[in-house]
C-alpha cells in the first residue's frame, strides 16, 4: 500500500465517522423534534438560573507549567527521530540527546526554583 | 494527479481558516481555528508525502494552540465575542502588507531555483531514519543550539510571567 | 477486507468497554444495558443552550469520536490486522490524542456554562500535566524497535514484553493512558460530585451518546495502545494472535475502569505537580535505562 | 384524551418511536429533589428499585420528590423539571402538594416496596406514553424570564433597555435574568466590589485612577479606529451619564479604544496580581455534591472561589407553624421539619415537655431514646460518608456507606442494628487505608480557633463538647471522640470514630424503638432540653399554657456552623471549597433564617 493510499484511507475513515455521527443526528431529529419551552436552554446549574455570562477572561492558574511545556513540547520533536536510530549509533546517539535532555531539564530546574511548577 | 488536488485542498483550507481567524470576534474560536489552519498545513505536507513532519505538524500544533487559547482568553477583552468588536485594525496598511507578502511568496515559489524536481520519495520509515542520522551526524551543532535556545525560551517564560518570591 | 474486519472487531470492544464501564460503577453486568442505554439516548430530545458557540458545540462529539478511530486505526489486532500500517504510527498514535484535549476544550467552551467552563480548562491543565508523560514512553519504547511501526514494536517485543523490559515506562504510560480518557481518578472535567458532569452537563439525547461512544472507545483504543506497546501485542502460547491482544485489551480496559473506584479524585493542582515534579524525572530516568540496556544487550 | 406522561414527546408513534420508548421504559435516571441524602434517610433505595441516580436534570427522565417540597425548593424543583429533556415524569414519594410543577405521574408512600411498584408503573408509562400525539407544555409564571441588556466587559454594567456602556462604549447584549425571586443579587455579582463606591449600574465607577491627562491623548491617536463605531458617538446625551463630565477630560466624549489598564481600573486583583473578570457560578439548592436544598453561589475567579453568598434559611423553619400545637403532638412536628435527622429533634421535644411537665422518664425509656438515637447517629454520619464520597470521587465509599445506612434505618431491632457492626468495622478500616485520602483533605475547611461550633466539627478540633455527658450515657461508660487538626481529615476521622462507638451503645443499650412519651399534664409553663443530634447540640426551649405550646425557642448546630460557609470555601479553588463546606455536615432544614 503506498504512502498517499494510506492517508486516503486515514482520511476516508474521518470521514465516514463523520457521516456515521451525522446519520445518527438525522436519526435521532427523525425520531422527534426538539419543543422550544422557557427555561429548557439555559444551562442547567443545580436549579438555579445562572445569567451571568460565563465567556469571561478565565483566568486560569497553571501557566506556569504551561509555558515550560511548550519548550518541553519542542523536545519530543527531536526525540522521536533520535530514538529510530538510537541502536545504530549506540553510545554516542545516548551523549547527543543526554546533553540535550540536561540542558532541557536544568530549564525544569530552574522553573521549578522560580516556583513556575505551583498553582499561581 | 491526486496528490496535487489534496495539497491544493488543504491549502485553501488552510488560507480559509487563516482569514477566519481575524474574521471572528471569539478569542477561543479564533485561536482554534488558527490550530486546525496548522493542522491543514500538516495535512498538506501528509499530501507531498513527507509523513514525519505532517503527523508532527498535527500533533504539536494542536497542544501548542490550546496554550494559545489560554493567553488570548485571558488578556483579551470579551474572549466569547458577544460584542461583535471588529478584529481587524488600519485595515488599508494590513491590505498593502497583506498583498506584498503574497506577492514576494510568488516571485520566491517561481523563480528561486529548487534543483531538479524528486522523481522518487523515499520511503516513509527511511524518512524518519535518514532525519535521525542527520540530527545525530552532520547537523548535530545545530541540534544542540536547538537545545540552548529552548533553554532560553524556558528562562525567558518563566522570568517574565511568573512573579519574584518577596 | 482487513479493514472491515478490524472496524468490527473495534465496535465489538467498544461495546464490551461499556458494559465493563456500566458493571464497574454500578456493580451489575448488564450485558445489554449500553444497546438499551443508546436506543434510549437516541429516543430523548437533544437540546442546545441557548447562547452557545454552535460550531464547537456541534463539532466536539464527532472530534472526540474522530481521534479515538485515527489512533485506532493505526495499531494491529494481530499480524496482518491493521487498517494502515504507518511508518510513523507511534507518532500518529500520539498525534490523535492530543486531539481528544481539543474535543473537551470546545465542549468546555461551547455551551456557555458554568461548569462546563471549569471543567473545560481543568481538562487542559491535566493535558499540561501528562502530555510529557505519553511522550517519553513511547520514543523508550520507539527506541527498543528501532522504529516508528507498530508492527515492529510488536515484533520487537518477541524475546520480552516491553512491560518487563521497561517497567517503569509502563507504569508511567498507564496513568498518562487513564487521564487521557479522564477516567477516575482523572475525571476532572466530568467530575460527577463537584461539577455536576462538567463538560457533559449540557449535552444530551443522541449527542450524549455520540459523546459516550466516543469515550468508551477512546477507553478500548488507550487500552489497545497499552497492549501493543508493553504487553507485546498478538504474542502468546496457545491462543491465536487476535485472541491474545483481544484478552490483553479487555484486561487492560478492566483495569483502567476499575482502579478510579477506591481512590479519590485527584486535585487538578496535584495532577499538575506529580506529573512535573516527580514524572517528568522518572521518565528521562526510564528513557537512559533503556539507553544503558541496548547498549550493553549491542 | 388524556395523556398517560406528563412530559412525553409530540410524535405519532410509529416502530422505532415504540422501540425507543421501550428503551427509556427500560433505562431511566432519576433526579432527586431535593438530594439522594434525605431519599436515603425516608429508607428508599432508588439503586435496588433499578433507576440510576444521575448528576444533573440533563442527564435524567425522572424527577422524583422526595417528601414534601419545601417553599424555598419550589422554584429549584420547577427549574430542573423545566431543564430536563422529554420524555420526562415526575415521582411523587410521600410529596403533597407539589404546586409549580404538574401533576405527579406515579405517586407513593416512601416505602421501599411500594417505590418498586411505583417504578414499574412509571416504566409502563414511559413505553406508553414517550411519544403521544398531543403533549402538554410546561410554562409556569414562577420563573419570568426578564431580558436585561448588559456589556460583555463589564457584566456589572446592566441596563433595562438596548443602548451601550458607557465605560467601553460597546453596544450592550441582550440577556435573559432570571426573573422571580433571586434577580436581587445580580447586580454586583459579577465583580466583588469590596472598593467600589458607586454600585448601581448606572453610574460610572470611582475615577481615581482617571485623574492624570496624559493617557488621555493616546486615545485620540485610536480615534478613527473607533471613528466609524457609531455606538461611541451618541454616547454623550446618555442621561445617565451625569457623572461622565467630571471626568475631566474637556470635550472629548468619544470612547473610542479601551486599554486594558483603563478597563480593568478598580477591579480587585487575584492572588498572582492579575485583574480578571469574575462571574458567579450558582452551586445552587439541588447540587450533587451538597447536602440537597443548601443554596449556594460561588463568585469564581478562573476556578477559585472569590466569594460566597450563602442565603440563610432559604427552606428555613417556619417555627410559628408550631405555636398553636397541642402539646401531645408537638414532637411529631418538631420531627417533620428537619428529614435528616427526625429522632433527634423527637426526642428534644419530649425532653423539652418532660422538663415543663417536671417528670423523669424511667429506667427502660431512656435506654430505649439512647439505643434509638445512637442508631440515627450511626445512619446520619453514614449518609455523611455516601455523599462526602460522592464529592470526592470516592464511589466506593458513596455506594458501601449508602447501603449500610439504608440496612441500619430499616433494621427493625437491636440484634440487627449489631449485625451491622461487622460491616461498619470493615468500612471504617477501609477507609483508613484508602491511598491519598487524608493528603487530599489535609488542611481543607479548617475554621478559626475563635469560631464557636459544636458536634463532631467541635470535637475533630480538639474541644470535648458533647451534650451526652448526663447520667445514663456514664453509666455506658461513654466518652466523646476527640481528634486534633481542625480540618475536613480530622473531621472525617471524627465521624468514622463516632459510628462505630454509636453502634456499640445501641448494643449497650440492647433496645432501638421510636421515642414515645407518656405526658402528664404540665405543672410549669416553660421547659428547655439540649439533645446531641449528629450535627451538635440543639436546644429547645417551650413556652406552655395548659397543654398548648405558646413559644418555642430553637437553636440547632447547623444554624452554628452556616455562617462559617465563607470562612471554609473563600480564596480556595472549587474542589476543596466544595469539600471545606461539605465537611461541616450541613443541614440546611436546620439553619434558621
Amino acid at each position: 500500500m503506498s504512502l498517499l493510499q494510506q492517508y486516503a484511507l486515514l482520511l476516508g475513515m474521518v470521514a465516514a465517522t463523520v457521516g456515521l455521527v451525522l446519520s445518527l443526528g438525522a436519526v435521532a431529529r427523525a425520531v422527534g423534534r426538539r419543543r422550544e419551552e422557557k427555561v429548557k436552554d439555559v444551562p442547567a446549574t443545580a436549579g438555579e438560573l445562572s445569567p451571568e455570562p460565563v465567556w469571561v477572561r478565565y483566568h486560569v492558574r497553571y501557566y506556569g507549567y504551561a509555558l515550560l511545556f511548550l519548550a518541553f513540547d519542542m523536545e519530543m520533536a527531536f526525540m522521536y527521530p533520535w530514538a529510530v536510530v538510537y541502536k545504530e549509533l549506540g553510545l554516542t546517539a545516548l551523549l547527543d540527546m543526554g546533553v540535550f535532555l540536561m540542558v532541557l531539564f536544568l530549564g525544569l530546574l530552574y522553573g521549578w526554583s522560580q516556583g513556575a511548577l505551583r498553582r499561581q | 494527479m491526486g496528490q496535487a488536488v489534496f495539497t491544493g485542498f488543504f491549502g485553501a483550507a488552510a488560507i480559509w481558516f487563516g482569514v477566519v481567524v481575524f474574521r471572528t470576534s471569539s478569542m477561543v474560536r479564533s485561536a482554534l481555528a488558527l490550530l486546525f489552519s496548522q493542522a491543514a498545513i500538516g495535512a498538506m505536507f501528509l499530501a507531498m508525502e513527507t509523513e514525519f513532519l505532517g503527523v508532527l505538524q498535527l500533533m504539536m500544533m494542536a497542544t501548542e494552540m490550546a496554550i494559545m487559547a489560554i493567553f488570548m482568553v485571558m488578556y483579551m477583552m470579551d474572549p466569547g465575542g458577544l460584542g461583535g468588536m471588529d478584529m481587524t485594525h488600519q485595515k488599508r496598511a494590513s491590505l498593502v502588507a497583506g498583498a506584498l507578502g503574497a506577492v514576494a511568496a510568488l516571485v520566491v515559489a517561481l523563480l528561486a531555483g529548487w534543483g531538479p524536481v524528486a522523481t522518487r520519495v523515499p520511503a516513509a520509515t527511511a524518512q524518519v531514519h535518514d532525519l535521525g542520522i542527520e540530527i545525530m551526524e552532520r547537523s548535530m551543532l545545530i541540534f544542540e543550539t536547538a537545545g540552548v535556545t529552548i533553554l532560553t525560551a524556558m528562562i525567558a517564560a518563566t522570568a517574565i510571567a511568573i512573579r519574584r518570591r518577596r | 477486507m482487513s479493514v472491515v474486519l478490524v472496524l468490527a472487531a473495534l465496535l465489538a470492544g467498544t461495546y464490551v468497554v461499556a458494559v465493563l464501564e456500566g458493571w464497574a460503577s454500578t456493580g451489575r453486568l448488564r450485558p445489554a444495558g449500553p444497546l438499551v442505554s443508546g436506543l434510549a439516548l437516541l429516543g430523548r430530545e437533544s437540546l442546545v443552550p441557548r447562547k452557545p458557540d454552535r460550531i464547537f458545540f456541534e463539532v466536539a462529539p464527532p472530534l472526540l469520536l474522530v481521534a479515538a478511530v485515527l489512533a485506532a486505526a493505526v495499531l494491529p489486532l494481530a499480524p496482518g490486522l491493521i487498517v494502515t500500517d504507518l511508518a510513523t504510527g507511534a507518532l500518529f498514535v500520539n498525534a490523535s490524542f492530543a486531539y481528544v484535549m481539543v474535543a473537551v476544550l470546545m465542549a468546555g467552551w461551547g455551551p456557555d456554562g458554568a461548569y462546563a467552563m471549569v471543567g473545560g480548562f481543568r481538562f487542559l491543565g491535566q493535558l499540561v500535566a501528562y502530555s510529557m508523560l505519553v511522550v517519553m514512553p513511547i520514543t523508550a519504547v520507539a527506541m527498543r524497535a528501532e522504529s516508528l511501526l507498530t508492527t515492529e514494536v510488536v515484533t520487537s517485543q518477541v524475546s520480552l514484553w516491553n512491560a518487563l523490559y521497561q517497567p517503569l515506562g509502563f507504569a508511567l504510560f498507564f496513568l498518562a493512558a487513564m487521564a487521557i480518557a479522564f477516567l477516575p481518578p482523572f475525571d476532572l472535567p466530568i467530575a460527577p460530585g463537584e461539577l455536576a458532569e462538567g463538560v457533559l452537563a449540557e449535552y444530551t439525547g443522541w449527542r450524549l451518546g455520540v459523546m459516550r461512544f466516543g469515550r468508551a472507545l477512546l477507553v478500548l483504543t488507550l487500552a489497545l495502545a497499552v497492549t501493543v506497546f508493553y504487553l507485546g501485542g498478538w504474542f502468546g502460547p496457545v491462543l491465536p494472535p487476535w485472541a491474545w491482544t483481544a484478552l490483553k485489551t479487555l484486561a487492560v480496559a478492566a483495569v483502567m475502569l476499575s482502579v478510579g473506584r477506591y481512590v479519590p479524585r485527584l486535585r487538578e493542582a496535584d495532577v499538575l505537580a506529580w506529573g512535573w515534579k516527580y514524572g517528568i524525572p522518572l521518565a528521562l530516568v526510564n528513557i537512559f535505562y533503556v539507553g544503558v540496556v541496548l547498549l550493553v544487550a549491542m | 384524551m388524556t395523556i398517560p406522561l406528563s412530559g412525553s414527546r409530540e410524535a405519532r408513534p410509529f416502530p422505532l418511536r415504540r422501540l425507543a420508548a421501550w428503551a427509556a421504559a427500560r433505562d431511566l435516571a432519576a433526579f432527586i429533589v431535593p438530594g439522594p441524602d434525605v431519599a436515603r434517610t425516608c429508607g428508599i433505595d432508588l439503586d435496588a428499585a433499578g433507576v440510576r441516580v444521575a448528576q444533573t436534570p440533563r442527564h435524567a427522565g425522572v424527577l422524583v420528590l422526595v417528601g414534601e417540597l419545601p417553599r424555598g425548593l419550589k422554584k429549584a424543583a420547577a427549574v430542573a423539571y423545566a431543564q430536563m429533556p422529554r420524555p420526562r415524569a415526575i415521582l411523587a414519594v410521600g410529596a403533597g402538594d407539589v404546586s409549580p410543577l404538574p401533576e405527579p405521574d406515579v405517586w407513593v408512600t416512601a416505602s421501599q416496596r411500594e417505590l418498586a411498584a411505583g417504578v414499574e408503573e412509571l416504566r409502563r408509562l414511559f413505553a406508553e406514553g414517550a411519544f403521544a400525539t398531543e403533549a402538554a407544555g410546561f410554562d409556569i409564571e414562577e420563573i419570568r424570564m426578564e431580558t436585561e441588556y448588559v456589556c460583555p466587559m463589564h457584566p456589572e454594567v446592566t441596563s433595562d433597555e438596548p443602548g451601550s456602556c458607557p465605560k467601553c462604549g460597546m453596544d450592550l447584549i441582550p440577556r435573559e435574568s432570571a426573573g422571580g425571586a433571586g434577580h436581587e443579587g445580580h447586580d454586583d455579582a459579577g465583580h466583588g466590589d469590596t472598593d467600589h463606591d458607586a454600585s448601581d449600574p448606572g453610574v460610572l465607577v470611582s475615577h481615581e485612577g482617571h485623574g492624570s491627562n496624559d493617557e488621555m491623548d493616546y486615545q485620540d491617536m485610536g480615534h478613527e479606529g473607533g471613528g466609524e463605531d457609531s455606538g461611541g458617538h451618541e454616547h454623550a446625551e446618555r442621561g445617565e451619564h451625569e457623572g461622565h463630565d467630571e471626568m475631566d477630560h474637556g470635550g472629548h466624549e468619544d470612547m473610542g479604544f479601551m486599554s486594558m489598564v483603563e478597563m480593568t481600573q478598580g477591579t480587585p486583583r487575584s492572588s498572582d496580581g492579575l485583574q480578571m473578570e469574575w462571574t458567579g457560578a450558582p452551586f445552587g439548592p439541588l447540587f450533587p455534591g451538597l447536602p440537597g436544598g443548601l443554596s449556594l453561589t460561588f463568585t469564581l475567579d478562573g476556578d477559585t472561589v472569590a466569594n460566597v453568598t450563602a442565603p440563610r434559611g432559604a427552606l428555613g423553619w417556619d417555627l410559628d407553624g408550631l405555636e398553636t400545637a397541642p402539646a401531645r403532638d408537638f414532637p411529631d412536628l418538631l420531627a417533620l421539619l428537619d428529614p435528616l435527622s427526625p429522632t433527634a429533634y423527637r426526642l428534644l421535644a419530649l425532653q423539652a415537655l418532660e422538663d415543663a411537665a417536671n417528670t423523669v422518664a424511667d429506667e427502660r425509656t431512656t435506654l430505649e431514646r439512647v439505643g434509638a438515637l445512637e442508631r440515627e447517629r450511626a445512619a446520619s454520619h453514614l449518609g455523611w460518608f455516601s455523599g462526602f464520597g460522592r464529592l470526592l470521587g470516592y464511589s466506593w465509599l458513596e455506594a458501601r456507606a449508602g447501603q449500610i445506612q439504608l440496612a441500619l434505618l430499616r433494621a427493625a431491632d437491636a440484634e440487627e442494628v449489631a449485625r451491622q457492626e461487622t460491616e461498619v468495622g470493615k468500612l471504617v478500616r477501609r477507609v483508613y487505608r484508602t491511598p491519598m485520602l487524608a493528603r487530599r483533605l489535609k488542611g481543607l475547611g479548617t475554621l478559626p480557633d475563635t469560631a464557636e461550633t459544636s458536634g463532631p466539627v467541635a470535637r475533630a478540633a480538639g474541644l470535648a463538647k458533647d451534650a451526652r455527658s448526663g447520667g445514663i450515657y456514664r453509666t455506658l461508660d461513654f466518652e466523646p471522640v476527640v481528634r486534633e487538626g481542625n480540618d475536613a481529615v480530622a473531621r472525617l476521622w471524627t465521624r468514622l470514630a463516632e459510628v462505630e462507638q454509636s453502634l456499640k451503645l445501641v448494643r449497650k443499650a440492647g433496645a432501638v424503638c421510636f421515642p414515645q412519651g407518656m405526658l402528664t399534664s404540665p405543672l410549669r409553663s416553660t421547659g428547655s432540653a439540649t439533645v446531641e443530634t449528629p450535627r451538635g447540640a440543639a436546644t429547645l426551649r417551650v413556652k406552655l399554657q395548659g397543654d398548648v405550646v405558646s413559644a418555642t425557642e430553637l437553636t440547632t448546630p447547623s444554624s452554628l456552623h452556616h455562617q462559617f460557609i465563607g470562612a471554609v470555601a473563600e480564596e480556595r479553588e472549587v474542589a476543596d471549597a466544595l469539600l471545606g463546606v461539605a465537611s461541616l455536615d450541613l443541614s440546611p432544614w436546620g439553619v434558621a433564617r
